[in-house]
């Protein structure tokens, strides 16, 4: 904690890892879940792109009458990576959920695990 | 009592995340590893090694472009995925017969919404090639510009697409464009291995040679990233 | 001023959070979503990375939204 | 010569792209590209083994960025398992084609296809990973491939299970970039050599401390060690069999391989001491051993008791891997390498024998073993093996964890070793049993006919290496024991 208010981002972080968290766990509907999901993956990027951020910084764009300090570019990249492949998976997982409502006719997992 | 077990996993799960994140430099801190090792030479060599001034697309392109081709056959996939999941099976399951896919609600647009956004498609595609060109100079690339050019197509079909059965490319012509992505990064490994010697690197010659590389990747994932987009779309839209 | 900005940039995140997991109508959810993931872009212009924003802004907002309204048109839009 | 190491990954990758392009205007291109792709992949593959052999260790720096500037990729010992990705892969692709016709609906087979060249390329890029970020980029190559496949059959149940299937992997992956973020927070760096060299330098140990935490978890729910392993059964049991042939045989050793690569990056530090997580690995690949066998004995249906073996399969690995010593962890890593080749080989007997005969429950399928003798051939070859017994390649990974579990002074582990064995003979006669001694239940079951040569082919040729691995096994144990040395070397 000795790190200054700035650390603040990270708790936030991990409270919406944990909203997410519980939404996946403690949800029923299929959606639900997924969404979920997605908010867990952004607290992730966010975390990842805050630790690349410097005080005072700027985008890493380097240009005539810029001498501030840039972000670092490294997890950026990462992280625009990391959002095309949440988003690749949330289509999966919506086809999937639409194949399940189409064979059991509902998308609660409560009903599912009784349909089985 | 299932309640009170999430909760309690929870209230572990956060205690140890914050537990461990409280130890990590300060964010913003510009003495902090994150900005003195690698990224201080991206920082102090990108513009020269790859010739783009944006350096998130230096590290896009050049120094991580194994990763970003990881990552177009990423979303390539999930194209294939969404496909594979919900193309018609031929026949139903024995047993028991499924009701036919319902599709997603027609959206009707008013006349007034279809006549500006048929006006507005030249104006949005020019920016999507806007984003794309200055990718090495601006914010911005070749997956923005391709998820803008698809919103685009998306609209277009939203506005055109009711009653009409037939997609925006021809569906042969829509195979080709999809596999864009993949297609850019293998002729930009084997250029690279003819003009630099190694998979993905950047000719030295001609002078323009890196520029020629870095915007035929940018066009490759534009194109397909906008194709697998709108492929996405119809195919979760239903027929 | 930058410190206020941020201060209510993240409490809008978790307030959006905890909206998407309370309400039951799935169609709210996912917009509530679009905009979580628009106020999650703000946040990352401010902090040095607008290609990350633009593409969050346009695949986590756009796309992913697109999608997920498809999905509920096809499946429902209330949860039980 | 040393381009081939990125052109490995990305010759099935791009043909997986290119896959439902060609085959659009003749469908019936998509499954001879698709083998002529796996061919490829395994004479590339073998161009890299006998690199390794002659000079050892070699690394390659694509775009010419040296690392850690840029991405490094790596081909040493843990990566000789693309051999195995490469044989299965083959096999499998080659027994497709007449499996897809009757089991994929027409309009989803270039896709499917498609999926599982991404998914063999993932597979060899995630064994060829020297950078963390690449490491899970490959992982997530493989995974959303993994997801959708299992789905590509149809069926409510392959739907569901997939569904499952993907939460628990996304937020397993999710915990693995987790780690690489933070690690990159405290190093600065992606490159898994240069990240261990300077995490020795790390005075906080809290972040260093959850990086591991999350690594391991997110690498165990990928391997289904127990108790994790609850996504497992049902995905693998209702995907298509060639599906679950690469599943059960390569995708989950995913989480094997990734534990063996991420571990050694903490080995430097000398405040932590890493023998309790060890012991933690050791004790649940123990009950994991006995447990998913236990569990295999109760199933009825054949593809879900091939299911719950893998479960206990990669309890033997991890056990392996937590017991640490030299001898163990060899055993550990060749059982990787010939699991893979056993249970591709059992999947697809079962693949073949379902698809003959329509039945999938051993009640149902009683006195088939007669009816396909062939395949009944392959199946018992595949049994024998997993069994264990000498000769076969099974017997190679038991006997050095038998071993390296003596020479741990930890006899417990070795008696689980044998109760397990023991359990897994007893499930495998009871498949035995009811193919060749039962009456049949069904009457149809004596006119199913022999699988044809397409699909026969593969497995056979799979069920010859199960038999001969363990006669010229000593490739692999050379290997597996150069990749031990380096693991508890910790470098």
């Amino acid at each position: 904690m000795d790190g200054g208010w700035q650390h603040l981002d990270y708790f936030a972080f991990v409270a919406l890892f944990c909203i997410g968290l519980y939404v996946v766990l403690a949800k029923s509907n299929l959606v639900k879940k997924l969404l979920g999901l997605n908010i867990m993956e952004t607290s992730v990027f966010a975390f990842i792109v805050t630790s690349g951020m410097v005080d005072g910084g700027t985008a890493p764009v380097v240009g005539p009458g810029i001498d501030a300090p840039f972000a670092s570019p490294l997890p950026h990249a990462l992280i625009l990576t990391g959002i095309v492949v949440a988003v690749s998976i949330t289509a999966l997982a919506l086809a999937l959920i639409v194949e399940i409502k189409r064979q059991c006719g509902t998308i609660e997992a409560d009903e599912l695990k009784g349909a089985e | 009592m299932r309640r009170l077990l999430t909760a309690l996993a929870l209230a572990i799960v956060g205690a140890v995340m914050l537990a461990g994140l409280a130890g990590l430099p300060r964010p913003g801190d510009p003495a902090a590893p994150v900005h003195t090792h690698v990224a201080a030479h991206i920082v102090a060599h990108g513009v020269e090694d790859t010739g783009s001034r944006n350096l998130v697309t230096a590290v896009l392109l050049a120094y991580r472009a194994y990763d970003t081709f990881g990552e177009v056959v990423v979303i390539f996939a999930a194209l294939a995925a969404v496909m594979v999941v919900l193309a018609p099976a031929a026949a139903p399951p024995p047993g028991k017969t499924a009701p036919p896919p319902s599709p997603a609600p027609a959206v009707a647009p008013s006349p007034v919404v279809g006549f500006v956004i048929r006006l507005l498609a030249p104006f949005i595609a020019a920016f999507a090639a806007l984003v794309l060109w200055h990718g090495e100079a601006l914010p911005g690339g070749g997956f923005q510009a391709g998820v803008i050019l698809g919103a685009l197509l998306v609209l277009l079909s939203v506005v055109m697409g009711r009653g009409l059965e037939q997609p925006l490319v021809p569906a042969a012509a829509a195979r080709w464009l999809q596999a864009a992505g993949p297609l850019a990064f293998a002729a930009a490994m084997l250029i690279g291995l003819a003009g630099a010697g190694a998979v993905l690197g950047l000719p030295a010659e001609p002078a323009w040679g890196r520029h020629a590389v870095l915007l035929l990747l940018e066009l490759g994932i534009g194109l397909g990233g906008a194709a697998i987009i709108l492929g996405l779309y119809l195919q979760m839209r239903g027929h | 001023m930058s410190a206020l900005f941020d201060l209510v940039m993240l409490a809008l995140l978790l307030g959006m959070a905890l909206a998407v997991a309370r309400t039951r109508d799935l169609l709210a959810a996912a917009i509530l979503f679009s905009g979580y993931s628009l106020v999650m872009c703000l946040l990352w212009l401010h902090r040095g990375a607008p290609d990350v924003a633009m593409t969050e802004a346009a695949v986590g907002a756009g796309v992913t939204t697109i999608l997920f309204l498809l999905a509920i048109g096809r499946t429902g839009r209330r949860e039980r | 010569m040393e381009h081939l190491l990125p052109l490995a990954a990305a010759l099935p990758l791009v043909a997986a792209a290119l896959l439902p392009a060609v085959a659009w205007r003749r469908p019936d291109a998509a499954w001879g590209w698709a083998v002529a792709v796996g061919a490829g992949l395994l004479g590339i593959v073998g161009l890299l083994l006998r690199r390794l052999l002659q000079d050892g260790p070699f690394s390659y720096a694509v775009g010419g960025w040296a690392p850690p500037w840029g991405i490094e990729l790596r081909f040493d010992a843990l990566s000789a398992f693309s051999l195995g990705i490469a044989l299965v892969g083959v096999a499998v692709l080659v027994f497709s084609g007449r499996y897809a016709q009757a089991a994929v609906p027409p309009q989803r087979r270039a896709w499917y296809y498609s999926l599982l060249l991404v998914n063999l390329g993932g597979l060899v890029g995630f064994a060829c990973a020297a950078d963390l970020f690449n490491l899970f980029v490959c992982m997530e190559l493989v995974s959303v491939s993994s997801y959708a496949l299992v789905a590509a059959g149809g069926g409510r149940i392959a739907a569901l299970a997939a569904f499952k299937y993907l939460v628990a992997g996304a937020v397993s992956s999710l915990l693995v970039l987790f780690a690489v973020g933070i690690l990159h927070a405290l190093t600065g760096s992606l490159n898994m050599a240069d990240v261990a060299l300077r995490l020795a330098d790390v005075e906080a140990r809290g972040p260093v401390l959850l990086a591991l935490g999350a690594l391991t978890a997110g690498f165990m729910v990928k391997a289904a060690l127990f108790p994790l392993h609850l996504w497992l059964p049902d995905a693998h049991a209702s995907a298509p069999s060639p599906v679950s042939a690469v599943l059960s045989a390569l995708v989950v050793k995913l989480g094997v391989l990734g534990l063996a690569r991420v571990l050694p990056l903490f080995a430097g530090l000398d405040w932590l001491v890493l023998a309790p997580l060890h012991e933690g690995l050791a004790w649940l690949g123990a009950i994991a051993i006995v447990a998913g066998a236990l569990a295999a004995l109760l199933q009825e249906d054949l593809k879900l008791m091939l299911a719950y073996s893998t479960v206990s399969n990669i309890g033997y690995i991890v056990l392996g891997l937590g017991l640490a010593t030299p001898l163990a962890m060899t055993g550990g890593l060749v059982h990787v390498f010939y699991h893979a080749l056993i249970k591709a080989t059992l999947f697809l007997a079962a693949g073949a024998i379902i698809h003959q005969a329509g039945f999938r429950t051993l009640r149902d399928l009683r006195g088939v073993g007669r009816a396909m003798p062939w395949t009944g051939v392959a199946l018992s070859l595949g049994v024998l093996a997993i069994v264990g017994l000498p000769p076969t390649a099974g017997f190679l990974g038991k006997w050095y964890l038998l071993l390296g579990a003596l020479e741990a002074g930890r006899p417990g582990f070795a008696v689980a070793l044998l109760a397990g064995a023991l359990l897994i003979f007893v499930y495998y006669l009871r498949i035995l049993n009811a193919f060749y001694f039962r009456a049949p239940l069904r009457e149809q079951i004596l006119a199913v006919r022999e699988a044809p040569l397409s699909m026969l082919l593969p497995v056979m040729a799979l069920a010859l290496l199960c038999l001969l691995g363990g006669l010229f096994g000593s490739g692999p144990v050379a290997l597996a024991a150069l990749a031990a040395a380096r693991l508890a070397g910790g470098g």
